[in-house]
């Protein structure tokens, strides 16, 4: 702990900044757009916000849609209906949010591993189906929601390069806060949940508080990409409910880096180029070669891009750590030793 | 001067380029071609730079409809072709502006984008093209949702986007957009269309009982048979939303089993209705009696696709159509000849809506003299045309909505067919007159010319 | 009770089995892939579909009976070469990097079929015998009127519940049923005790393979061929086995009939019918926490 | 390199992931005879016997083992069991959800097949009573029984017995050190390793000593008893 | 409280599991400061005990008290909140993080409670919290992989780690599930040294052990439990002439 002293963390969110905010300019030379740069903005907040659970403490949820998504419908009907200032939507969204964000974790983080997966995604599921049926007089069902004025910011209308900054000042902000708290005293308490549930419970820790912290905490990261997202395009789609966008921020995590912080915001980055740029030049097969791509990096990059940064770097040695797996499996549940006899180990 | 470009919120995405220390420069010439067009000021993607000018052909090349969207495609480049290069309905079109060599003297060029068949995702594709292409004009969709999501950003971008494949009344309903056009006809023709005939044919003392897609396509389309249906005469029993994209609709048939319905009424489209027909044909209802008299089964929207898709399941089931490739007006025929030629099979109602709208923009834009968007919106509105297929097609400007003459038609039994693509036969034209309505029956805004 | 609330009831009963039937043939194979070599096999659900294309190829060649042959037989082929390829390279990883190779596994069989074979439904064309309607007023006598049900579905029931007692059978009383349960609890002392487990689990990977083939065969003129459909599937199959219990096959079955029954008699209130199943999900998950019949210790 | 030795380990290395754990160990057993392999705790004995089983783990990356001429060393797990070696191992491994008498038919699968069933109940008459039990109801003392007879269900040219006594009470102890006369009367070639040095020592004929991955000592069981410095250094008794 | 009060008192404890009766009616108490040994055969029930001791396993009756306050029903980490910490049959750890961290976790449990939300605050090199898990690592005899892995560690290594983490917390009462298990003598009297070292700052300790070695150099008093009964307490002489004991428990010629 703490090998990185301050100036160099310093250099380092430094450097993130500089890449992000000159985004616009350099999206452009490699064939994007200036929307897709906010989006891959949006994205990375989302992606990054997962890492602090999944990475953390392992707990790998299949429904994070349902906080970027509710936070998508609040937000547009909070500016349908209420104000074209984003503000209030941005704190009637945030409160919602984290009542949802309370309710749902407090049902699934009752259980782990694929349990815990799997009632997220159920939570999640729900919801999408409410949105498409029961809920359509105001989620505007299959067809989305459209709000038909353009937000605004004390004034000032939010589109284009505007949106675009207050997006890549979240997102440094929260990736330092997300560096921050992975070396804080709090921090050091969530990536112990990961490690050993049984023995933080048994240090005298409140596991279930940490648990819950760490996925208010990223819920809150999607929840914002969700307000971000209807902020830059005035529409909320009920795929923000799907699986699918769960699902998404699962492959962007895993290509481009569990635990790492930077490498899920990679992985957002290059899925949504691939999505958008590379696409182009593929054609109809596209999704046919991104599979195979996914395939390619789970079997022999199982760090995803930083492992494969790693492995460079291990090449012409400089070090670095090397990974065995994509995600670790679920941190074993706290009540589960009953026996007399503790759990085996290999060996000696 | 300069200083006054930089308010119009279009061209901040010029202007934002200044941070990039070229855009500074780009500027300049901007102010001499807004001279030459005193009150066109930039719009959207509006001026065209140089000397080609772009179109945006947004399908579906992934998801349930990727074949219609592939089909679409191939009518788009076609059409592409023959504005450039003259040729197909440009000869039959009147009244016509298109020279055959570009549009106002500009070569047409497009690119493609993939809609998936997902509002967000069309969305995504479409700013793709407005923002990194420029494109002039975008055109695609074969789902309404899409299209009007796709409407939506049009008039947020001052784009003109000209629908596809969209059916629902709300297309040109209460989401119409003042930069949005449909040539497709729409759910409420159906009805007026299929009613009588469906009376004529069954009875006028039937019950249906409808099975629904759950979105905006398929609840228009449930209002206008149940209107147009009980009009009729015949009651309608229930109806059940199925969730859109179901595989198994076997729970939903069990329901229509156990009640005393004789007429079963598919509002679904694409694969939920290969799907649900296929499936009520295996249920034994185009076998069974009820009521003492044969069930039916009607699909209130065909496909050439659908209809493929379905099998031998679709014989003597009754929907409408908005073209057919055994139309023999002139229009319809260029149209059918030349996709013929190029690809060695007919095309679909979902190519020809296609072509058409692209020629027509083309068109709005020589007779407008100008891409610039507000011109040629109004270029289009109450344009009236024929040639492009039977009758005459009236672009009403009150909602955007295309009135032409539409079709009912009937599956063909397997035997009945003489190639693989002769599934469909034409029951009856049914001339414009009979389905127009006022354009107040569905209430929306177009919304403003230019952004406020 | 009135006649046609019986009649109503029976309808409804009927086909929550039907659709149990085919969330159980596929539920079963993951199970017992998960019960014996532990590892989540998330391109199930494209097996599935792979041996609907292939059915549909054979039977419009030759005829459905060669089609129910050969396509399992073709299905557990794939799925010993999937597992010698690619899966037995992960039983050492974590469940998660399962699920992730497995699912973009599933994704390139989806786009590959959509190449070859477009996105649209193709016509799976049911063979003669299995057409048509079965009057089920003959057979039970406590039904008023007329009730009709598509034979086919009932031959699907019937097929599900064969596949079930054979996989019974074969596990329970041969002896390659007992080195594979086995296996399943202690693989490496089978080997210390002769017994190349790894061969087997490569068997029962092609089994499972060969049960979504029976499935995909009797399955696909009802859920359609389209390639959408692996995927369509798998997520209910999946909460089937999850509902169920990892890795317990009865628990499996009663989960699909839970599920279908529920869906079944939701289908009027559809708005309602997705929620009532991911509800089911999550009532059993919070009061069973290793579902129906799971066992300990497996997979959290 | 042929040897006249019955089994016999050349050089052997072994890894588990990364940590190094038998480090180049050379001993041989005659035909018929019983080796105790003792060590400290951590000294690699168990992973020297599952070396020797061709387990997975640890991974054996150099040297050579021969069994009657056979060579182990380049045969899997399954391989090995076919080539005669039985391993009972550490913590038993009764197969869970199998009946005792299940747990005795899956060790007779594959060949070569070692006594019959009633030879076995003959032998193990508790076991006999409850052939029907599921295996892992039994207790410790008897499922230990299992664990040997399982072996012998097969036909064994080198018996592997890993800490036969660990977390048995006094009495049950005693009970399996019966057994094993019967075994060593039979002349089976036995390796074991076992904690309890002193039971060991009584059954061996000859003792190994590991530590740190290599051999330490190589000599007849007596000696070590009576060598109290060997003892102090090596065994701590 | 002096020494010699008790520190831990159990009354009563009951715990049946379907039809097997785990603990019956255990009386138990723990005089503050001292060592106190658990013995008795395999499924007597001693680490059954040791669980409802710390909240893992609910008992069906009985009492517990802690410092004179019942604990009985409270969540473990409440438990261990008061002053009880365990050290696990399997060495219990945090594998993939370095020893220092293992042992700041601990610590900041013991600074911060149960929850702390200071995320402000960054563990850097020279912060107090990291000290102190070096200085203690230093005193267990692990001062020299303070950045390795605890993953790597071998199994005694790893017990010393969890010993650690356990003492970091400076635990009023200290449970010890088999602290030598599988150790051989070596490692074994390293661990009774550090065992008793740390006994000479007050700490009180409950040890299972099976190694009669170890309990009779170390325990000033010993239970026998068997059947989940407690058959005798004592100090270590009376339990070495106790016929029952003798008979339950010691009867074997190896046992010592």
């Amino acid at each position: 702990m703490g090998r990185s002293p301050f100036a160099a963390d310093l250099i380092a969110v430094g450097l993130f900044a500089a890449v992000v905010l000159t985004m616009p300019v350099w999206i452009v030379w490699i064939g994007g757009y200036e929307a897709l740069a906010t989006k891959i903005v949006i994205w990375a907040v989302f992606a990054l916000g997962f890492d602090i659970l999944l990475g953390f403490t392992g707990y790998l949820s299949f429904g994070h849609a349902a906080f970027f998504g509710t936070a998508a419908y609040t937000t547009g009907l909070c500016l349908k209906h209420l104000s074209a200032d984003i503000l209030p939507a941005f704190f009637i969204t945030g409160g919602v949010s984290l009542v949802v964000a309370f309710v749902i974790g407090l049902l699934t983080l009752r259980r782990s591993g694929i349990y815990f997966s799997i009632l997220t995604l159920a939570f999640a599921e729900m919801l999408h189906a409410a949105a498409l049926s029961i809920l359509q007089a105001y989620t505007g069902g299959d067809n989305g929601l459209t709000m038909h004025t353009k937000p605004e910011l004390l004034g000032i209308r939010m589109e284009g390069l505007n949106v675009f900054y207050l997006a890549a000042i979240v997102a440094i902000l929260g990736f330092f806060a997300a560096r921050q708290i992975k070396r804080s005293p709090f921090g050091l308490m969530l990536r112990a949940i990961k490690e050993n549930a049984m023995r933080l419970e048994y240090t005298g820790v409140n596991v279930w508080a940490y648990k819950m912290a760490a996925y208010m905490i990223s819920a809150m990261y999607a929840s914002l990409a969700g307000f971000l997202m209807v902020v830059l395009e005035p529409y909320v789609a009920t795929k923000f409910l799907h699986w699918s966008t769960s699902g998404e921020v699962v492959i962007m995590s895993v290509i481009g880096g569990v635990n790492t912080l930077i490498g899920p915001m990679i992985g957002a980055a290059f899925m949504l180029y691939f999505e958008n740029v590379i696409q182009a030049f593929i054609g109809e097969q596209w999704r046919l070669v991104l599979g195979l791509v996914f395939v390619l990096i789970v079997i022999f990059l199982p760090g995803g891009f930083v492992d494969g940064f790693n492995r460079i770097r291990r090449a012409v040695g400089l070090g670095g750590r090397e990974r065995h797996h994509n995600v670790p499996d679920a941190p074993a549940p706290v009540r589960e030793n009953r026996g007399d006899r503790a759990a085996r180990q290999p060996g000696e | 001067m300069p200083g006054k470009l930089i308010i119009p919120a279009a061209t901040r995405r010029r202007i934002l380029k200044t941070g990039t220390a070229l855009g500074g420069l780009a500027l300049a010439p901007l102010g001499f071609v807004r001279g030459a067009w005193a009150e066109e000021g930039p719009l959207g993607t509006f001026p065209v730079k140089g000397d080609t000018v772009k179109f945006g052909f947004c399908v579906p090349q992934t998801g349930a409809y990727a074949d219609e969207g592939a089909d679409e495609l191939r009518a788009y480049q076609l059409a592409v072709k023959h504005l450039n290069e003259g040729g197909g309905v440009l000869e039959t079109l009147k009244p016509s502006k298109l020279t055959g060599q570009g549009v106002l003297g500009k070569k047409v060029d497009y690119v493609t984008g993939d809609t998936q068949t997902n509002p967000d995702a069309a969305r995504t594709a479409a700013q793709r093209m407005i923002e990194r292409d420029g494109v002039i004009m975008f055109s695609g969709g074969s789902s309404s949702a899409v299209a009007i999501a796709q409407q939506y950003l049009a008039q947020e971008k001052s784009v003109v986007f000209m629908c596809a494949l969209t059916h629902s009344n709300d297309t040109t309903g209460k989401d119409r957009r003042r930069y949005g056009f449909r040539h497709f006809f729409n759910a409420y023709m159906s009805g007026v269309a299929l009613g009588p005939i469906l009376a004529e044919d069954y009875g006028k003392d039937r019950r249906a009982y409808h099975l629904t897609a759950d979105y905006t396509w398929g609840h228009t389309q449930y209002d206008s048979m149940k209107q147009a249906t009980e009009k009729q005469g015949w009651t309608t029993v229930n109806n059940i939303m199925t969730p859109l994209g179901s595989t198994d609709y076997s729970q939903f048939l069990t329901a229509v089993l156990n009640s005393d319905a004789d007429v079963l009424v598919l509002n679904h489209y694409g694969k939920d209705m290969v799907n649900s027909l296929t499936q009520a044909s295996q249920f034994g209802m185009r076998d069974i009696d009820k009521n003492g008299k044969k069930m039916q089964i009607v699909v209130p929207l065909y496909s050439e696709l659908m209809a493929k898709g379905a099998g031998d399941n679709i014989e003597g089931v009754l929907g409408t159509a908005n073209f057919n490739e055994k139309l023999d007006d002139a229009g319809s025929q260029a149209f059918i000849k030349t996709f013929t030629d190029e690809y060695g099979f007919p095309p679909s109602q979902a190519a020809h809506t296609a072509y058409v709208q692209t020629l027509l923009y083309a068109n709005a834009c020589e007779t407008a003299g100008t891409f610039y968007p507000p011109e040629v919106i109004k270029a289009l509105e109450g344009f009236e045309c024929e040639g492009i297929g039977p009758g005459k097609a009236l672009y009403r400007a009150e909602d955007h909505q295309n009135f032409h003459d539409i079709l009912v038609v009937k599956g063909k039994a397997p035997s009945e067919r003489k190639d693989q693509y002769d599934l469909l036969e034409i029951v009856k034209h049914v001339p414009r007159a009979e389905i127009e309505y006022p354009a107040d029956t569905f209430p929306g805004e177009l919304g403003p010319y230019k952004p406020a | 009770m009135s006649g046609s609330l019986v009649n109503a009831l029976t309808l409804q009963v009927i086909t929550g089995l039907q659709l149990g039937a085919i969330y159980a043939l596929i539920a079963l194979g993951l199970t017992l892939i998960f019960g014996t070599l532990g590892v989540v096999n998330f391109a199930h659900g494209a097996l599935y579909i792979l041996a609907s294309y292939a059915a549909v190829l054979v039977a419009g060649h030759t005829n459905f009976v060669l089609a129910v042959v050969l396509v399992p037989v073709f299905l557990f082929l794939v799925g010993i070469v999937m597992e010698r390829g690619l899966i037995r390279f992960f039983y050492d990883r974590p469940h998660t990097d399962q699920i992730l190779v497995t699912f973009g596994l599933a994704i390139v069989i989806q786009e590959a079929l959509k190449w070859a074979f477009g996105a649209n439904n193709i016509p799976f064309p049911l063979p003669p015998w299995g057409n048509g309607v079965v009057f089920l007023h003959e057979y039970l006598p406590f039904l008023e009127g007329f009730v009709v049900f598509p034979k086919w579905r009932l031959i699907l029931v019937g097929v599900s519940l064969l596949v079930v007692v054979g996989l019974f059978l074969l596990l329970q009383f041969t002896t390659f049923g007992l080195t594979v349960r086995a296996g399943m609890r202690e693989p490496d002392m089978m080997r210390f005790l002769g017994v190349d487990v790894t061969k087997r689990f490569a068997v029962v990977f092609g089994l499972g393979a060969l049960i979504a083939g029976v499935a995909g065969v009797f399955g696909g003129p009802i859920t359609q061929v389209s390639p959408e459909v692996g995927m369509a599937i798998l997520v209910p199959s999946f909460l089937v086995v999850v509902i169920g219990g990892m890795g317990s096959l009865p628990g499996a079955l009663v989960a699909a009939l839970i599920l279908g029954l529920a869906l079944s008699f939701s289908a009027e209130y559809a708005a309602v019918q997705q929620i009532v199943v991911y509800l089911i999900a999550v009532v059993v998950l919070l009061v069973r926490p290793r579902g129906l019949m799971g066992k300990k210790g497996v997979f959290e | 390199m042929s040897s006249d030795a019955y089994f016999r380990c050349e050089d052997v290395h072994a890894w588990y992931g990364e940590s190094y754990i038998v480090q180049g160990v050379s001993f041989a057993v005659q035909e018929k005879e019983i080796v105790a392999l003792l060590g400290r705790n951590g000294a690699g004995k168990t992973s020297l016997l599952r070396t020797i089983a061709r387990a997975h783990q640890p991974a054996l990356k150099g040297g050579r083992i021969w069994l009657d001429g056979q060579p182990l060393h380049d045969m899997a797990a399954h391989e090995a069991a076919r080539a005669g070696v039985g391993l009972v191992p550490e913590d038993r491994r009764i197969i869970p959800g199998l009946t005792v008498e299940e747990n005795l038919i899956v060790a007779q699968v594959a060949p070569p097949v070692g006594w019959p069933l009633e030879r076995l109940y003959e032998h193990f008459p508790k076991l006999a009573e409850r052939r029907r039990q599921e295996a892992t109801t039994l207790s410790g003392g008897e499922q230990q029984m299992l664990a040997v007879a399982r072996a012998l269900a097969r036909e064994l040219k080198l018996f592997l017995l890993d800490e036969p006594y660990e977390g048995l009470a006094p009495q049950i102890v005693r009970e399996i050190e019966g057994i094993l006369m019967q075994v060593k009367a039979i002349g089976i070639t036995t390796i074991i390793v076992e904690q309890n040095a002193i039971a060991a020592l009584e059954l061996a004929d000859r003792a190994v000593i590991v530590d740190m991955g290599e051999i330490a000592y190589d000599g007849p069981a007596e000696e070590v008893m009576q060598n109290a410095e060997l003892r102090q250094e090596y065994l701590a008794i | 409280m002096n020494k010699g009060e008790p520190l831990l008192e159990v009354r009563g404890v009951s715990k049946r599991f379907g039809g097997l009766q785990a603990l019956k009616d255990v009386d138990f108490s723990v005089a503050e400061g001292s060592i106190h040994a658990i013995i008795g055969p395999n499924g007597a029930g001693k680490s059954t005990f040791l669980n409802v001791l710390i909240g893992l396993i609910e008992p069906d009756q009985g009492s517990v008290t802690f410092a004179g306050e019942p604990i009985r029903g409270l969540k473990p980490y409440k438990i261990i909140q008061r002053g009880i910490a365990r050290v696990f049959q399997t060495p219990q750890i945090f594998p993939g993080m370095s020893l220092l961290q293992n042992v700041a976790i601990a610590a900041v449990a013991k600074r911060d409670g149960q929850f702390n939300t200071k995320v402000l605050e960054s563990l850097g090199p020279r912060h107090p919290i990291v000290d102190e898990a070096g200085d203690l690592l230093a005193r267990v005899g692990l001062g020299d992989y303070l950045h390795a892995a605890a993953e790597h560690l071998s199994r005694g290594d790893k017990r010393r780690l969890e010993l650690a983490v356990c003492l970091v917390a400076h635990p009023r009462l200290l449970l010890l599930d088999e602290p030598t298990a599988g150790m051989a003598r070596h490692d074994t009297n390293r661990t009774i040294d550090l065992l008793k070292e740390i006994s000479e700052t007050g700490m009180t300790k409950v040890v299972i052990e099976h190694d009669m070695h170890v309990v009779f150099s170390l325990a000033e008093r010993i239970t026998v439990l068997a059947q989940g009964q407690v058959i005798a307490t004592g100090r270590p002489e009376e339990i070495r002439g106790n016929p029952r004991v003798q008979e339950a428990y010691l009867g074997g010629a190896h046992a010592a």
